[in-house]
């Protein structure tokens, strides 16, 4: 997942424009947008629902019935606690989805806010800001989370903060590169020559502008910050047991691969799956972010 | 060049200086006193207070910041008091197994990623380039631990071909070193070929769209000039600095491809570190791989510099 | 003869690029009387833009004042500033690129109505309609859409009609038609004089095409790397250049009649750079008339013929 | 025989707006020796005809028509074929020198390479011959220059390299898009003169493409003007100038602003703007816009047709 912090650096900020979108290209894109909307929307719907839903419990342990097949009671069966692995993956939806909105959205308003400020009004704000940037960034984000998580204690809300603050570094990239580049266009000189206040040039002439790349960086941060929870959950570090999270399941399921490897394949299909729509309806989004000047 | 050189190691400083910093303040701020730490449940209050005199906790934080800089400046990072082990011979017994992890893994990932980007933005839109782009976007959604797990439940628990965890070193085994290298190698790989690949082949489409590569087809070049020496060189601004960038990030996923694995090498190191509270390790691992994160970044930029004459003119 | 509306008097504007300075423009005093036109000509590069720009303050000048209508706008800050910038306008070269491509045409001509405090959105309503008709764009087609809907020719009515519905006294026009169609430029520099007549405007017209300075002008300044090198009449200085500069610029002009063979060779080199330009006279590396005094001293602008001010050691005089 | 003539010439770009027909059906020769010049304004497709001359049109393009080079069709050439056509029979100038020449590359890299692709020439012999093409289109020190980049170079200067470059191996046929459009005007006439001076010099043919019929007034035999992917006119440069036939011509000629007319005299303008290329029209492109069009010129498309002394042009009621 260190990984893929690199490809939101890179893939957003150094390349906006470059994709030739052939016209059969964007097409495909557009089914696969909305198959991952829906995707998204099941799970959304399935996460909200699931104490409502006549399932058993997701930590009631039954010693008796460990790692049963499927069956009219569990759906899909047990895990190696005799606990329903069908009621976990739903309840492992809530967290995963909670924790991995809730985080970029920290990011997005500190981080969105800093971002501009920084490029609009450049100076020595500016060298503060991309200096504190590159300096949080020279830490590897997971082993931040890591450590920061083991001695603030495991916690929901805890992890929330660190990855959302880890966020803050990406997101200010995104605005403030997004903002340089406007800056000097000429309708933002144009605002400045009718008199408007700063605030307004930030509000009404640039944040309709920033906002978009934003969004879909926000979007592939919800990806990133699902698989980030989901690592330091697998390394007993993330949300604390027996709270059943995505990563959580995989762990534990990893150590019966030999005997049920259904177990870590179950939930790791879902988190692919969800994974895989949130990158692709930011990347959708990101795609179209350059409006393109009119008429030929 | 020696100008740029000299400006851009200036520039280090206030960053390795800002680095030394947040480190020594993530360990020390963070709640959870270490006296406590090391004496366990069972500590007196008069014990605490003379271990906290002891290792000069009850002095002024910041007077603490300088005085453990100076210990980090002449070389001493600290002994970890759970196995008595200094930082820095923990770190150098571990470095190169995780050296070699990172450097093997992204050079499998610069093998298949170049190559198919390549192949992908030379006839961009067609059937291999939307199926690898494809793969690619799909790969970038499978977290690390997901494909670790998938490849030993492949190649270990059906297949039986390669060892499942395990870790020979290279000196006494080369053949099973590099066996038991394989599948974390490619674990991580699995995650750094499509960002490679995405990186190059956007800005290699865009750069074969440019007026100089007509220019270079106009002129009567051979394809494989226009490509290698005309396209290629442009194109893989990014991808120096995304490689570069990576492979000090790659330590992130180190961390867990290590632990799945059970390679001794600085993932684990941390990891432990993190499971028994063992600040002082914590803290000088942390400090070196970030130092090491800057300096890799220094090094991309003077490689880029290397390769766009407009940077070396200063006209960044 | 009226008092000069804007007074630029000895304008310094340098700014720093990658640790150099740069000379943007170096010691321009100007006047612009009131309800005149004004061209501004020059390459790339010598000035022209910034010196637009540093009259609505937009970029801050390093030395020298300008005064609008008896006010010191360089000695202005803040809330003040704000308030006379609604009095002075300002219309871009590149039509796209000046209007946010994310508001509607309606809200973007509102908006330097919004900033001014007009409050009622009626009176914003119609004050906005009046200008789009005023500039030959239909209200109820145009008011909704966006920018990106319309061709260059369209957005610079855009752009037009957002510059004059505070109705200003004074316009920069920077280089407004040089992104346009030769069928299109024609619509728009008619459009230019209507409204000029019609809001009683007084304008500063900066081109780098001599031809259509010509018909717009009425006195014309020529400028060379930071420097003023002649202000004339425009007939004057079509007519009897007396800047060896403002010479090449007209016989450099491209024109477009197969019987006037082109003079090959009157072009020499190419204008140095403003990070270090030359000592003295700053045209004398080009210039066919340059000895000893051209490096040593700077020409001062002097009155060569009625109203032709030229900051040459050497004129031409005669034809 | 000519050294080029189009063959009904059709360029089709598959846009999402649906088809966009950059060039419709244009015929034209040119012969060994002539310089024409194609104007038109942005969107008429003269720069997608040079690409299609030149066969580097996008891959998604789809083309009509032959490209007669010396008798064969180009278009048919297999790649290796056409590479070795290229450079010594076939080369072109760009607009921008900035994006035409390789940012990461030297200057002699990028002469010494084309030389030794069509040459049998080594390595010293090559930089050798790079150093005199480099004098001879008036670059200083061109020892020096061979080891610089482009950026180090002024955009003049930039342009000499890539004409340089362009003659490197003694083309037949040149083809210039717009070689001048971002330069500045003194230095346009530097460039225009040495395109003149080497064209001559070595009995090459020359396409001159630009938007400013200034540009080609006198440095052209003969002047296609196009529109909406057709040539409307063609004729020997001075009669085109004098009696233009096509009213859109004669509109053009009109709407450039004159050196010779008073102040604030009214431009004549083309009301309108060009058609959308998607769309196809029975009848003249020009006639929604034409002063002089009648009931039957939007039934059918007026053909090219001849009338004397090699001047032709497709209206169904000419001037």
């Amino acid at each position: 997942m260190a990984v893929l912090d690199a490809t939101l650096d890179t893939g957003l900020i150094a390349v906006p424009a470059a994709e030739p979108a052939t016209s059969r290209t964007r097409r495909r894109a557009g089914t696969l947008f909305w198959i991952a909307l829906a995707w998204i929307g099941l799970v959304v719907v399935a996460a909200a629902v699931a104490n409502l839903l006549p399932i058993p419990s997701p930590t009631d342990i039954d010693m008796l019935g460990r790692r049963a097949g499927p069956s009219g009671e569990h759906w899909l069966g047990t895990d190696g606690l005799g606990r329903d692995e069908f009621s976990r993956l739903l309840f492992g939806a809530r967290i995963s989805l909670g924790v991995g909105v809730l985080a970029p959205i920290i990011g997005l308003a500190f981080g969105g806010t800093l971002g501009m400020l920084a490029g609009y009004f450049r100076g020595r704000f500016e060298t503060l800001v991309a200096g504190g940037v590159d300096v949080v960034l020279a830490f590897p984000p997971l082993v931040l989370a890591m450590a920061v998580t083991a001695y603030l204690g495991q916690s929901i809300p805890n992890l929330i903060l660190v990855l959302g603050f880890l966020g803050i570094p990406a997101f200010t990239r995104v605005a403030r590169a997004a903002t340089l580049s406007l800056t000097p266009r000429e309708f933002v000189t144009a605002a400045r020559a009718i008199g408007a206040s700063h605030a307004r040039i930030l509000l009404r002439e640039l944040l309709p502008n920033v906002a978009l790349p934003l969004m879909a960086f926000f979007l592939l941060g919800v990806a990133v910050t699902i698989v980030v929870e989901g690592a330091l959950s697998f390394l007993g570090l993330g949300v604390p047991p027996p709270a059943p999270s995505w990563g959580i399941m995989i762990g534990e399921g990893r150590e019966s691969l030999d005997v049920a490897p259904m177990l870590a394949f179950l939930p790791a299909i879902a988190m692919f799956l969800t994974v895989l729509a949130f990158n692709l309806i930011g990347d959708t989004l990101r795609a179209l972010t350059d409006p393109r000047p009119g008429a030929l | 060049m020696a100008g740029f050189l000299s400006r851009r190691l200036l520039g280090l400083l206030p960053v390795l200086l800002a680095v030394s910093l947040l480190t020594f303040a993530i360990a020390s701020l963070l709640p959870g006193d270490l006296a406590y730490v090391v004496l366990g449940d069972q500590a007196t209050p008069e014990n605490v207070a003379a271990l906290r005199h002891d290792m000069g906790l009850d002095q002024p934080i910041a007077w603490r910041y300088l005085l453990w800089l100076g210990h980090v400046l002449e070389g001493d990072l600290g002994r970890s008091f759970r196995t008595g082990q200094t930082v820095l011979t923990a770190v150098t017994e571990r470095l190169p197994v995780s050296l070699q992890l990172m450097v093997v893994a992204e050079a499998i990932g610069l093998l298949i990623g170049i190559p198919i980007a390549i192949l992908c933005a030379v006839r961009a839109g067609g059937a291999f380039d939307r199926f690898m782009t494809g793969t690619a976007f799909s790969m970038l959604s499978v977290p690390s631990f997901l494909s670790a797990i998938l490849l030993i439940y492949l190649f270990a628990v059906e297949l039986h071909w390669l060892p499942a965890t395990g870790y020979t070193p290279f000196l006494e085994d080369p053949i099973d070193n590099l066996r038991g290298f394989l599948l974390p190698a490619f674990t991580l790989a699995l995650g750094e070929w499509p960002v490679l690949m995405r990186v190059l082949r956007s800005d290699m489409i865009a750069t074969l769209q440019e007026d100089y590569i007509a220019m270079a087809k106009a002129k009567g070049l051979r394809p494989a000039r226009i490509l290698w020496v005309h396209a290629l060189k442009p194109s893989s601004l990014t991808l120096v600095t995304v490689t570069g960038i990576n492979i000090g990030r790659l330590i992130g996923g180190a961390v867990i491809v290590e632990s799945i694995f059970a390679l001794p090498g600085l993932g684990r190191l941390l990891i432990n570190a993190i499971y028994t509270r063992d600040l002082i390790i914590l803290q000088g691992v942390v400090l070196l791989v970030a130092t090491g994160f800057v300096l890799m970044n220094f090094l991309v930029d003077m490689m880029y510099a290397a390769l766009d004459p407009r940077i070396r003119h200063g006209r960044a | 003869m009226s008092a000069p509306l804007l007074e630029v008097s000895d304008l310094v504007v340098e700014y720093r690029v990658g640790g150099r300075i740069v000379h943007a423009v170096s010691g321009v005093s100007l006047g612009v009387r009131r309800g005149e036109t004004l061209g501004l000509v020059g390459e790339s590069g010598c000035g022209k833009s910034t010196l637009g720009r540093a009259v609505l303050q937009l970029t801050r000048s390093t030395g020298g004042e300008i005064r609008f209508d008896g006010h010191s706008l360089t000695a202005m800050r803040g809330e003040t500033l704000r308030k006379m910038r609604q009095r002075v306008q300002l219309i871009f070269q590149d039509p796209i690129a000046s209007l946010n491509p994310r508001r509607r045409t309606g809200d973007i001509i509102a908006e330097p109505l919004i900033v001014a405090g007009v409050r009622s959105r009626a009176e914003r309503d119609r004050r906005v309609r009046a200008v789009m008709e005023a500039v030959g764009l239909d209200p109820d087609t145009v008011m909704n859409r966006l920018p990106s809907e319309f061709s260059g020719g369209q957005c610079q009515r855009i752009s037009i009609a957002r510059a004059l519905v505070l109705e200003p006294e004074f316009i920069v026009c920077d280089e407004p038609v040089s992104a346009l169609d030769v069928s299109i430029r024609a619509q728009i520099l008619n459009l230019l004089e209507d409204m000029k007549n019609r809001y009683g405007l007084t304008l500063l017209f900066i081109a780098h095409d001599l031809a259509v300075v010509r018909a717009v002008s009425d006195r014309v300044a020529v400028m060379y790397l930071g420097r003023l090198c002649e202000v004339a009449p425009t007939d004057a200085l079509f007519v009897r250049p007396a800047h060896p500069y403002s010479r090449l610029l007209l016989d450099a002009i491209p024109m477009p009649d197969p019987d006037i063979r082109p003079i090959e060779g009157v072009a020499v080199g190419e204008p140095p750079s403003p990070i270090a330009p030359p000592s003295g006279c700053r045209f004398r590396t080009r210039c066919p008339r340059a000895d000893a005094i051209c490096a040593s001293e700077m020409p001062e602008l002097r009155l060569l013929a009625p109203e032709q001010y030229v900051a040459c050691h050497h004129p031409l005089t005669g034809s | 025989m000519s050294l080029l003539s189009l063959e009904g010439l059709t360029v089709d770009l598959p846009t999402p707006r649906g088809n966009l027909r950059a060039v419709d059906g244009v015929d034209l020769a040119l012969a060994a020796g002539q310089t024409l010049g194609i104007v038109g304004e942005s969107g008429c497709g003269k720069t997608m005809l040079s690409r299609a001359i030149l066969q580097l049109l996008p891959k998604r393009a789809r083309v009509g028509g032959r490209v007669m080079f010396e008798g064969q069709d180009i278009s048919k050439l297999r790649p290796d074929a056409l590479r070795r056509l290229r450079g010594p029979a076939l080369a072109v100038v760009f607009q921008d020198p900035m994006t035409s020449l390789n940012p990461v590359l030297t200057i002699g890299t990028q002469l010494v390479e084309t030389l030794q692709a069509h040459l049998a020439v080594d390595g010293r012999e090559a930089v050798r011959r790079g150093v005199e093409l480099l004098a001879a289109v008036g670059i200083p020190a061109p020892e020096q220059r061979m080891g610089q980049y482009p950026h180090q170079l002024s955009g003049g200067m930039r342009q000499r390299v890539a004409i340089a470059i362009a003659l490197s191996c003694e083309p037949r046929l040149l083809i210039a898009d717009e070689p001048t459009t971002a330069l500045d005007v003194t230095v346009q006439a530097q460039i225009l003169d040495l395109l003149a001076r080497e064209t001559r010099r070595r009995h090459m043919a020359m396409i001159l493409i630009t938007h400013d019929l200034g540009v080609v007034a006198g440095r052209t035999d003969e002047v296609a003007v196009m529109y909406a992917g057709r040539i409307v006119e063609r004729a020997p440069t001075r009669a085109l100038f004098h009696g233009p036939r096509m009213p859109y011509t004669e509109a053009l000629l009109a709407a450039i602003p004159k050196l010779d007319s008073a102040p604030h005299t009214r431009l004549p303008t083309i009301e309108g703007r060009p058609p959308d290329p998607t769309r196809r029209m029975p009848g003249c492109a020009f006639a929604p816009r034409c002063r002089y069009a009648e009931g039957d010129c939007v039934v059918g498309k007026p053909g090219l047709g001849p009338v004397d002394a090699g001047h032709e042009f497709a209206c169904w009621h000419p001037r």
